[in-house]
Parts: C-alpha cells; sequence; structure tokens
C-alpha cells in the first residue's frame, strides 16, 4: 500500500489562541441558524433548509428504486408465474414462500402455477434478488415502499395482493403463447 | 476380460481390469468422463455421443461407453479435440431442447443442465423454430413423459427390457419426430417401471407422485433403507419441513443395484399422516410421556403375578427389540412372539415378509407367532403393533385384562403410545440374507414424538434404577452386540452405509 | 408361430440362415410381412411378428414408424410414391403434386376415396437423372409430365 | 408561620415549576436550534411549531418500562439521579432572578452555589459507579475529575468580583452593577474563564467527556432509562440554567438595565424578572449554539486547558484585581 505522510499544520499563534476560530465557527452555526429561520417564511423557494418534510412532500422514485415485491402479469392477463420458486430459493431472508400447483388442463404450454404465493414482507430486505433470479420475469420489485400496517398479518402479501401490486407488464416472454 | 492392463489416460498411467470400458478406466484416474446413455448396469447403446474420447493412434473420436481397454492403449477425455465435440454434441441436444427448466421436476439434478454448465458453450446457433412434440404426456398413474425434453438416450427402453423383463417402451418415428412410446394403450404396467424416472438423465420421465412438489434443492437427504419388505432396498429419502416427499433406490451392489420396486417408493404415506398418534393416550386421554410411562409400570407390575404376554413387531429395529427384551428379561416374561406380515414376492426385489426386521426379532428371541395363541388368560399385555398387515386377532387381545399398546394411530388400550416411524430414529434391522443395514433418522415428525427405544429404556428404569439406558443407536447396538452371539463383534461403523452380512448366524449368503 | 403362410415363413426362414441372428432378417421379412397382410402393420401383425422372432412389440412398431416404406395406416390397393427432392423439384415435382391433387383428390398420405392407391411425397428416389419420377408399388415412372401422370394413375383404378 | 409557608409557596413554584418548565423548553429549544444550525427543521409536528414535544416526550418517558439491570447496585443506582436533580434544583436558591425575589438571600450566596453545585458530582459519580458498567464508570471517573479541575478555575474566576464589589451576598452584587456599571466591563477575561468553566461544570459540549458518546457510548447514563434517564437529563438543563443565571447577576448586571430605572411595586418585579429572564434565555442560547458548534475536546487537552491556562489566568487576574482594588483604595 502507498503511503502517504501528510504534515501536521503548524498553527498560527492565532490560531492557537483558539478564541478567533470559535468566533468564526459559531458565526458560521448562526449564519446557517437564521438562514433556516429566514426559509420558514418563504418555504418554497428555501435555500438553506434540506431536510424533505415526508408525508407533505414526497420523494420522486427513480426506476431502479427497488421497493416491495410484486408479481406481475402479462399483456393477456394471464400470470407469468410458473412456481419454479427460484426466488424461494435465492431469497436471502426467506421471506418468500410458494405453493406449486398443476394445471388440471392441458391446453398450454404451461404445466405449473403458484396455487399460493406469499411474501413476508417483516422479512423482505429488498434486495431484489428474486428480480434478478425470476427467469420468466414475473417478479419485479415495484416503487410502494410505504408499507405500513396495524396487525402482523397484513404484513404477509398473498398471490392477489402481489398481483394487485404488480398490475400488467407487457413482455415478449411469453410463456403461455410458445416457448 | 481378466488381469490387469496398463492404460494412459490423459497422460496418466493407469493399471485398470482388463474387459472395462474407457468409461469405467478413465475412474481409476480420476477422470470423469461425461454419459448420458450409458449405465452400468444396462446393455451399451452408444447413442448419445457425449462420450467421446480419443484413443490415440486412431483418427475419429471414439465413443468411451463402447470401448474397451486394451493393453497399452492411450486416450485422452479432456483435450481440445474431446471438448469442442462435446460442445457440439451439447449445442445438438439442445437445439430442440424447450429449456423448460422453471417447471422441469429434474432441475438441479438434470445432467442437461450439468453438462451444459461444464461442457457447453453456452449458445446456440440455431436460430429456427424449435420442434413441437407432445408434451405432459401420461405413462399410466406413475410415470409423465416430456418428449420435447427427451434425448432419446433409450435407458428407459433397455431398462424395461433387460432388467424388468417388461418390454413396453420404444422409439417411435424418426429424425426430429422421433419419440418414445408404450406398446398398447400408452400405460406402463411394470412394478418397478418408476427406475426409468431415476434411470432418464434429463427431466423426460417424471414422477407423478413427486410432481411439482418440491425443488430437488429444497431437499434434506437421508440414506436409510426401504422397509416395504425384508428386501431392506438401500434408499435415499427426500424430505423438506419434515415431511418425506420422496424415496429413491440407492446403488448397493450386494441389494438392490440401482433399482427398487414401486411398491416401496410410493410407501410412506403413512409417515406424513397428519392423523398419527403423537402423544401417549391413557385411557383415551392424551397424557404426557410420564404419565404413560407410569401408568404402564403400575400395570406391568401389577400383573407380575397372573402373566405377561409381550408381541413385538418386526417393524422395530434390533435395537428397540433388545430394550424391550431387557425388560421382559427383568420382568420375567417367558411369552414372546411377534407377528409377521406375509405377502407375494418376485425374482427381482420384492421379498414375500412384508416387514424389515422379522429376522432380527428371531434372533433377539422373540417367537414367531403361530396361527393358535396360547389360551391362557394375561394379566397385562404388551404389544406393538406392526405398521400394517397382520395383529394380534380380537380374542388375543381381549385376552389380557389390561393392554399397553403401541400403535401408529390411536387404538383402544389401557396405554397406547404413539409409534414412530423408520425414518424417524436410527437403528438397525436385518434384511433378507442376514444382512444387517443401518437406519438413519431423517425426519422429525412431531417434536414431542419419543422413539419407542426410549419409552422401554425409561419404562424400564423406573422399574429398576440401576438400569443405565445407551443413549445413541450406536451405544444400543454395542449393548446388543456384546450380549448376543449372532451379533458378535458389530459396530455401527462397521455396519457402514452398505450395511454387512452378518457371519455368525451361518445362513446362506 | 403366427399364422402367416406357409410360403412366408419358408422364406423368412430362408433369410435366417443369411444373418447371425434372427433380428438381424427382421427388415427384408417385415417387406414381405407388409405385402402379405394387406400393405400395412395392424397392431395385431406387429404383434404376430414380433412373436415370430421373439423380439418386443414396440421394437417392431420402432421399425414400422422409422422406415417410411412400412405402413401404420390402411393404405389403397397401390401405392404411389412421388419423389420430392431436389433434382425433381426443379422439374417439376411441386407441379405434379399440385395436379394429381386437382386431378384424383389426394394429396400427401392420403388414399383415394375408391381405394386405388395411397399417395405419398419421398425422399430421393435415385433416379434424378430421368426427374421427375414416382414410384408406382414396385415399378419406375420417370420423365413424368402430367398427361403421363394422369395415364398412370388413371390405370390404377 | 407565613413566612415559612411564603417561602415554602415560593421554593415549590421555582423547583417545581419554573426549573423544570425551563428544563422541558430548552429540550425543545435544543433540538430545534441545532436542526436549524444543521439546516434541517426539528421536531415541528406536536403542537405549534412542535412546542409541546417536551410534553410528548415526558409522557413517553413515563409510559417507558422502568429497567433496572440485574448488574447494577440497586440502591446507589436509583438515588443517583436524583442526586444528580437536588443539588441542580438547589443551587438556583441564591439566585436572585428578579427584584427581591431570590428564595435565600443570604450573605454567603455565590460560596452557597459553589458549595451546592460541587455535591452534583456525586450524582453522576455514583450513576456512573452502581451501574456497574465499564462505560458508565469510566464517564463517572471522568465526570469527577473533570469537575475537581474546573471547580477551582470557576470559583478562582469569581473572587475578583468578591473583590471588586466587597460582598458575597448576590443582591449586593447586582446593586453594585446597577452603580457602577456591568462587571463584564471590568472582568472580561475573568468571565470568559467563568464561561469556560462553566461548561465544564455543566458537561456540555465542548466538554461533555462523561457522556461521549462516540467513545463511551452514553457516559453515566449508558444503563439509565425512563424517568431515572429523565432526571439526569433535567439535571442537566437545571445547571446549565443556573450557570446561565450566575453569569447575568455576577456579569452582566443581573435584573437590572444599565441607565433604566425600574418602578417600585410589583411591577417593577415582574419587569426585573423579565429581563433576568431575557438576558438568561441568551446565555443559555449560547449553550446550545456553542454545543452545535465545537467538537469535543479530548480528554488530555481537557486537563491541560483547565490546569496549564485557567487556572493560572484565573490566579493572575485575581493578581491584578487586587493589585487595582489596592490601588482604587490608596487614591480614595
Amino acid at each position: 500500500m502507498k503511503t502517504r505522510i501528510v504534515k501536521r499544520p503548524q498553527l498560527s499563534v492565532g490560531e492557537r489562541i483558539y478564541f478567533a476560530t470559535v468566533v468564526k465557527g459559531l458565526l458560521l452555526t448562526i449564519k446557517h441558524f437564521f438562514g433556516v429561520c429566514r426559509d420558514l417564511f418563504d418555504w418554497k423557494n428555501k435555500k438553506t433548509a434540506i431536510t424533505m418534510q415526508y408525508p407533505e412532500e414526497r420523494w420522486d422514485f427513480k426506476d431502479n428504486f427497488r421497493g416491495a415485491p410484486a408479481l406481475v402479469m402479462d399483456q393477456f392477463g394471464r400470470e407469468k408465474c410458473v412456481a419454479c420458486q427460484m426466488c424461494e430459493f435465492v431469497c436471502p431472508p426467506k421471506a418468500i414462500t410458494i405453493w406449486p400447483a398443476e394445471f388440471a388442463t392441458k391446453d398450454n404450454n404451461v404445466e405449473k402455477f403458484p396455487d399460493r404465493f406469499e411474501i413476508d414482507m417483516l422479512r423482505c430486505i429488498y434486495c431484489g434478488f428474486c428480480e434478478e433470479a425470476c427467469p420468466e420475469e414475473a417478479i419485479f420489485l415495484v416503487k410502494e415502499a410505504e408499507l405500513v400496517h396495524t396487525d402482523k398479518k397484513d404484513f404477509i402479501h398473498d398471490k392477489g395482493k402481489l398481483y394487485e401490486m404488480g398490475g400488467i407488464r407487457e413482455d415478449r416472454i411469453l410463456k403461455w403463447q410458445h416457448k | 476380460m481378466s488381469g490387469t492392463v496398463n492404460v494412459t489416460v490423459d497422460g496418466k498411467q493407469v493399471a485398470v481390469p482388463g474387459g472395462l470400458n474407457l468409461i469405467e478406466a478413465a475412474r481409476y484416474a480420476g477422470k470423469s468422463v461425461p454419459h448420458y446413455c450409458y449405465h452400468p448396469r444396462l446393455s451399451v447403446a452408444g447413442n448419445c455421443r457425449i462420450c467421446l474420447v480419443e484413443i490415440q493412434g486412431q483418427g475419429k473420436l471414439q465413443i468411451a461407453c463402447n470401448t474397451r481397454v486394451t493393453e497399452g492403449m492411450s486416450y485422452f477425455t479432456d483435450n481440445e479435440r474431446v471438448r469442442k465435440a462435446r460442445e457440439g454434441i451439447m449445442e445438438l441436444l439442445l437445439i430442440n431442447h424447450p429449456l423448460d427448466c422453471p417447471i422441469c421436476d429434474q432441475a438441479g439434478e438434470c445432467k442437461l443442465q450439468e453438462y451444459a454448465v461444464e461442457h457447453g458453450s453456452g449458445i446456440t446457433r440455431y436460430a429456427f423454430e424449435k420442434v413441437r412434440k407432445p408434451k405432459n404426456v401420461s405413462w399410466g398413474d406413475k410415470v409423465v413423459f416430456d418428449s420435447e425434453r427427451c434425448i432419446l438416450c433409450t435407458r428407459c427402453v433397455r431398462f424395461l427390457d433387460e432388467v424388468a423383463g417388461t418390454p413396453e417402451v420404444g422409439l417411435d418415428m424418426r429424425g426430429e419426430k422421433c419419440t418414445l412410446v408404450v406398446k398398447g394403450d400408452g400405460k406402463l404396467t411394470s412394478p418397478y417401471q418408476m427406475n426409468v424416472i431415476d434411470l432418464c438423465p434429463v427431466g423426460a420421465l417424471t414422477s407423478r407422485d413427486f410432481r411439482f412438489k418440491s425443488r430437488v434443492w429444497f431437499m434434506h437427504f437421508t440414506d436409510t433403507v426401504c422397509t416395504s419388505c425384508a428386501r431392506g432396498c438401500n434408499v435415499t429419502v427426500g424430505s423438506r419441513g419434515d415431511r418425506v416427499l420422496r424415496m429413491v433406490p440407492r446403488a448397493n451392489p450386494d441389494v438392490n443395484h440401482n433399482w427398487m420396486c414401486d411398491h416401496g417408493r410410493l410407501h410412506y404415506a403413512f409417515v406424513n399422516d397428519e392423523t398419527r398418534l403423537t402423544v401417549p393416550r391413557v385411557a383415551g386421554k392424551g397424557a404426557p410421556y410420564a404419565a404413560a410411562i407410569a401408568r404402564a409400570k403400575a400395570i406391568l407390575e401389577g400383573a407380575r403375578g397372573q402373566g405377561i404376554l409381550a408381541v413385538a413387531s418386526p417393524f422395530m429395529t434390533n435395537e428397540e427389540l433388545f430394550a424391550m427384551k431387557e425388560l421382559l428379561d427383568r420382568l420375567g416374561v417367558e411369552d414372546r412372539f411377534f407377528l409377521k406380515p406375509m405377502g407375494e414376492g418376485d425374482d427381482l426385489l420384492v421379498h414375500p415378509e412384508k416387514c424389515p426386521n422379522a429376522r432380527g426379532a428371531a434372533l433377539l428371541g422373540f417367537a414367531e407367532a403361530a396361527a393358535e395363541w396360547p389360551s391362557k388368560e394375561y394379566g397385562a399385555l404388551l404389544h406393538f403393533a406392526p405398521h400394517e398387515g397382520a395383529d394380534l386377532p380380537e380374542e388375543a387381545l381381549k385376552r389380557a385384562k389390561r393392554r399397553i399398546l403401541f400403535s401408529l394411530k390411536e387404538r383402544e388400550a389401557d396405554v397406547c403410545f404413539p409409534l414412530t416411524t423408520w425414518i424417524e430414529k436410527d437403528g438397525t434391522v436385518v434384511s433378507a440374507g442376514d444382512r444387517l443395514q443401518r437406519l438413519t433418522k431423517g425426519i422429525t415428525f412431531e417434536p414431542t414424538l419419543v422413539t419407542e427405544r426410549t419409552v422401554l429404556d425409561r419404562l424400564h428404569a423406573s422399574l429398576d434404577a440401576s438400569h443405565r439406558p445407551p443413549d445413541t443407536a450406536a451405544q444400543a447396538l454395542a449393548r446388543l452386540a456384546a450380549a448376543l452371539p449372532a451379533f458378535a463383534g458389530v459396530t455401527w461403523t462397521r455396519i457402514g452405509p452398505l450395511g454387512m452380512k452378518l457371519e455368525a448366524t451361518g445362513a446362506p449368503a | 408361430m403366427a399364422d402367416f403362410s406357409p410360403e412366408l415363413l419358408a422364406k423368412v426362414k430362408d433369410l435366417w440362415k443369411r444373418y447371425p441372428e434372427r433380428k438381424a432378417a427382421l427388415l427384408p421379412a417385415m417387406h414381405l410381412i407388409q405385402k402379405e397382410r394387406g400393405g400395412w402393420f395392424s397392431p395385431e401383425t406387429i404383434r404376430d411378428t414380433a412373436e415370430l422372432f421373439e423380439v418386443p412389440d414396440i421394437h417392431v412398431q420402432g421399425i414400422v414408424g422409422f422406415y417410411d416404406m412400412f405402413h401404420d395406416e390402411p393404405v389403397g390397393r397401390h401405392v404411389v410414391r412421388l419423389c420430392k427432392t431436389l433434382s425433381c423439384k426443379l422439374r417439376g415435382a411441386d407441379e405434379l403434386r399440385a395436379h394429381i391433387k386437382r386431378t384424383f383428390g389426394v394429396d400427401h398420405g392420403e388414399t383415394t376415396k375408391d381405394g386405388a392407391f395411397t399417395f405419398r411425397c419421398f425422399e430421393c428416389l435415385g433416379h434424378c437423372t430421368t426427374a421427375p419420377m414416382m414410384l408406382v408399388d414396385e415399378e419406375r415412372h420417370e420423365n413424368l409430365t402430367a398427361e403421363k401422370v394422369d395415364r398412370v394413375l388413371g390405370g390404377l383404378r | 408561620m407565613t413566612y415559612v409557608l411564603g417561602k415554602l409557596l415560593h421554593i415549590v413554584i421555582v423547583a417545581g415549576a419554573v426549573l423544570p418548565g425551563v428544563g422541558a423548553v430548552m429540550v425543545w429549544a435544543e433540538r430545534r436550534v441545532s436542526a436549524f444550525m444543521q439546516d434541517r427543521l426539528g421536531p415541528n409536528r406536536v403542537g405549534p411549531a412542535g412546542l409541546l414535544q417536551p410534553v410528548a416526550d415526558l409522557l413517553k418517558f413515563i409510559f417507558k418500562e422502568d429497567v433496572i439491570p440485574g448488574h447494577v447496585n440497586k440502591t446507589l443506582y436509583v438515588l443517583a439521579p436524583v442526586m444528580s436533580l437536588v443539588p441542580a434544583l438547589v443551587a438556583f436558591c441564591v439566585v436572585p432572578y428578579a427584584r427581591g425575589m431570590a428564595i435565600a438571600d443570604v450573605n454567603v450566596g455565590i460560596l452557597l452555589v459553589f458549595a451546592i453545585s460541587s455535591i452534583a458530582v456525586y450524582g453522576i459519580s455514583i450513576g456512573g459507579w452502581a451501574s456497574n458498567n465499564k462505560y458508565s464508570l469510566l464517564g463517572g471517573v471522568r465526570a469527577s475529575a473533570q469537575m475537581i479541575s474546573y471547580e477551582l478555575a470557576l470559583g478562582l474566576s469569581v473572587v475578583p468580583v468578591f473583590l471588586i464589589v466587597g460582598d458575597l451576598n448576590m443582591e449586593a452584587i447586582v446593586r453594585w452593577q446597577k452603580e457602577n456599571g456591568w462587571l463584564v466591563f471590568w472582568l472580561f477575561p475573568a468571565w470568559v474563564i467563568f464561561l469556560i468553566s462553566s461548561y465544564a461544570e455543566t458537561n456540555r459540549l465542548p466538554f461533555d467527556l462523561p457522556e461521549a458518546e462516540t467513545e463511551l457510548v452514553a457516559g453515566y447514563h449508558t444503563e439509565y432509562s425512563s424517568m431515572k434517564f429523565a432526571l439526569f437529563f433535567l439535571a442537566e438543563y437545571i445547571h446549565m440554567t443556573t450557570a446561565s443565571a450566575l453569569s447575568v447577576a455576577l456579569f452582566f448586571g443581573g435584573y437590572e438595565l444599565p441607565f433604566v430605572t425600574l418602578p417600585q411595586g410589583v411591577w417593577g418585579t415582574v419587569l426585573s424578572g423579565l429581563i433576568f429572564f431575557a438576558k438568561m434565555s441568551f446565555f443559555l442560547f449560547l449553550f446550545i449554539w456553542v454545543r452545535w458548534t465545537l467538537p469535543r475536546f479530548r480528554y488530555d487537552q481537557l486537563m491541560k486547558l483547565g490546569w496549564k491556562i485557567l487556572l493560572p489566568a484565573s490566579l493572575a487576574i485575581i493578581v491584578l484585581t487586587a493589585g487595582g482594588v489596592a490601588l482604587r483604595e490608596t487614591l480614595k
């Protein structure tokens, strides 16, 4: 490792007496103090204050934001998930549980579907591995990040909730149509 | 075919038995040659071409499975030419593959997946529409066939012809249309048909029973022994979340080779039965083990004068039987029997004795119950109900004033202890041909369940405070081996995963 | 022994002598059997053949499925095989196929309503010099034109 | 009897309502001011401008589980917060916060303050020791060493005031300043030493080594929670109040304003009280302001400053002042 020796700066007498610098520091903080005071009266054109007043002001999430995972349907309204359980396998906190089942009819390319699909949002760490692992591009992390419930049970997102959050996503990969 | 020959594999000289093919010979040099159609227990077909090797002095690459070693032969399993050939074969095999690994039960133990990673190039140059073939074809109620995944290795064809003796499957059509067909109405009839599922190197043949139950990587695997008959086929049990999901044979050249019968393979539902008894019952009410054991002790002590009838089960391990024997010795019980369920057998694997350890029970001094029961009246009955099949006749049960039962399901008794199944405990059984084999604990059905050996030992200790029961099955076996000449010299490690023959019994091999 | 004609059995036994094992004679024997059993292999015929050769049924079935000259469906009195491979195609085999469909109402794999013949398109029959050509049963017809086809096939009725 | 009842009422109002009230408002002010200085807004949800935040905090403290860890010395552990708070309250008694309104108008006033506020360190030291936790113990030890070091400078920095005024009575000092001008103009260096020392005495930044979060988790109150923690917290703020009040009374003319004569009677008292509070508020704000500006001293720096700079400096000031006073007396 390359080391660089940094010389300690020699303090001048004025600096060593300390008072001037203390006063300088005090002036700096009071400048910010009055800056925020000013902002309070003209919040729209705020200059100094930087915090966002959350419920009134909200973030504009970027597209790669990792919120809650959700299942999507294709443009024909059929579920893309084939219950391969790769997400369940890759999920580091083991938040995903899938109960696969077999279609009663044989009129499509897919034989398997998730009978139940549950994501325990109390375990989920929003890592996005499920989205990466999914071979069918059926699970995505959506921008929904404000999960507030008063009952622990509500944090377990079932299939209905996951599809409601995910909605429809147009895609070329259509396991139903062709292989 | 005999003697050893010297061959050079990838520049490494090894001496191998004569008559070996190049795949087996390469193993002596620590090399593995990929193969789909070749199976050591089936005839050589040589149609998958993935095992191509370069033999020095021969122009073209040769298939390793159908070439036998000769003195001084030198061949390469891993040079540039061979790798390129394998890459080409992999690309060819995957041209029409549907790539439906997400819904394929074979995923995770699929040779196509493994070799695609090890030997494939990762790309395909084939840009045309893939061939469609029948998918999800039912081959009866046990096997599901998917023609698109099939690589036409004919392992299944050869197994049913050569091993099971029921040639039911063949290849039909040719070229891209080539597919497997089943004779007649398209349903398999062989009682060994499910072995084709294990044999199939890809996901073309999958089990109806195991279908979509679990991905293999979620499962916990336990090497143990099948208890459906006295053959004691070596098996690997796959479980997830303390429920058994499937059984597949485990290779043991002395017992079952690589096979097992469908009945044994599918015979595990009673393990997962949620209505099983999980806590002891005293007079029809649930009770803690301590209370049940105290009640059983009172019954046994009260019945000493009037005689006690002991009926063991051939589903018990040797260690459990020995614990019972020790208890009965303490109580001075003479009448010791066991009930042996019988059924049909066949020439291949199925044994007519439908229990795993009838021989062990006999060796431990229990008499096979005769058609007629002793007409005596007993003060108490200590009875281990077999998991299935023959149980004590009603009048025999009634002959005892008080009954202590061990049963899978709740039954009418003074004390009824729950039984544990073979996959829930360690122990040994004596299979056909006096072969001592190990059972291994794979699941815990209910944390409340206590194995029979522990119950017996605790009962024994409550009668006699000096009784120091062994902790593990291995310790119990050591105690048993010290006490019985038939088991002399046997230890847990000596039995090993493949079992051993009990020499001291003098039975024919 | 299955109920094959004594002549056939004699021929098969003769064939057996020519090969190291019986199974090897399966192909020539099956041509004879197909001819005797109405030009196609019914499940019964397959079973009988397998019994005769002491091989699994499924083996015979596989051969029938593999080779184009064996049929697993009933055929007409004659089998017409029109070559469709390159030389014949260049010389107008496709037009002849369309012509046959127009005139006789049969396309590949179909049998005329009166059962006179089954028409099949075939891969190269080895007479490229005289393309286009077709095979009627075991008889070659070369340098085909629409008129010639009409004449030959008309004669089969 | 009336006198005793009146005094009791006075004590109850000051110690039970005014000082805790000031402390509570200080909690809110600290959070708001610090937020503003860091370009944030601070608590602004509970009540107008977040003014009810202290109430919410108090309710939270009250309803929190009062954890007494198993490994502590229970008696001392429970006693420590009280021992910390009581001296803080008592020290305020001699401060004339309005005309004639000191609870105890004693003639040794300022000495009493020092005497009592020295006891406060026991609360912290005992709390640190009783917690049976290495961080707490270190915090307690640091507090005692720091108190002893700066007590000296603090006490000596006030001596010139007595030298000049010639009286220890707080009212007398205030009166003197009314007549001769604020003492800070006479004794600016002494006031600076007093200010610095009072920061160290109250464990405020840049001298908060007893609780130095980055080194000692939370120092002496690591193991405290709920109301016991709140008492420590309150004690600190009341100490600040007392220190500010002393600064005002000793150096900044107390409740009087220069060049203005307050009317006699009740209105004069109220006005003088308001003046006192206004002055005190500035010093309280200064406490917060300094806290959110300066970084924490290292321990050796703290000791060096106390013993090698402040102590000699304050001694020098005493000598100089004594000389000045002697000169004044000679010239008279």
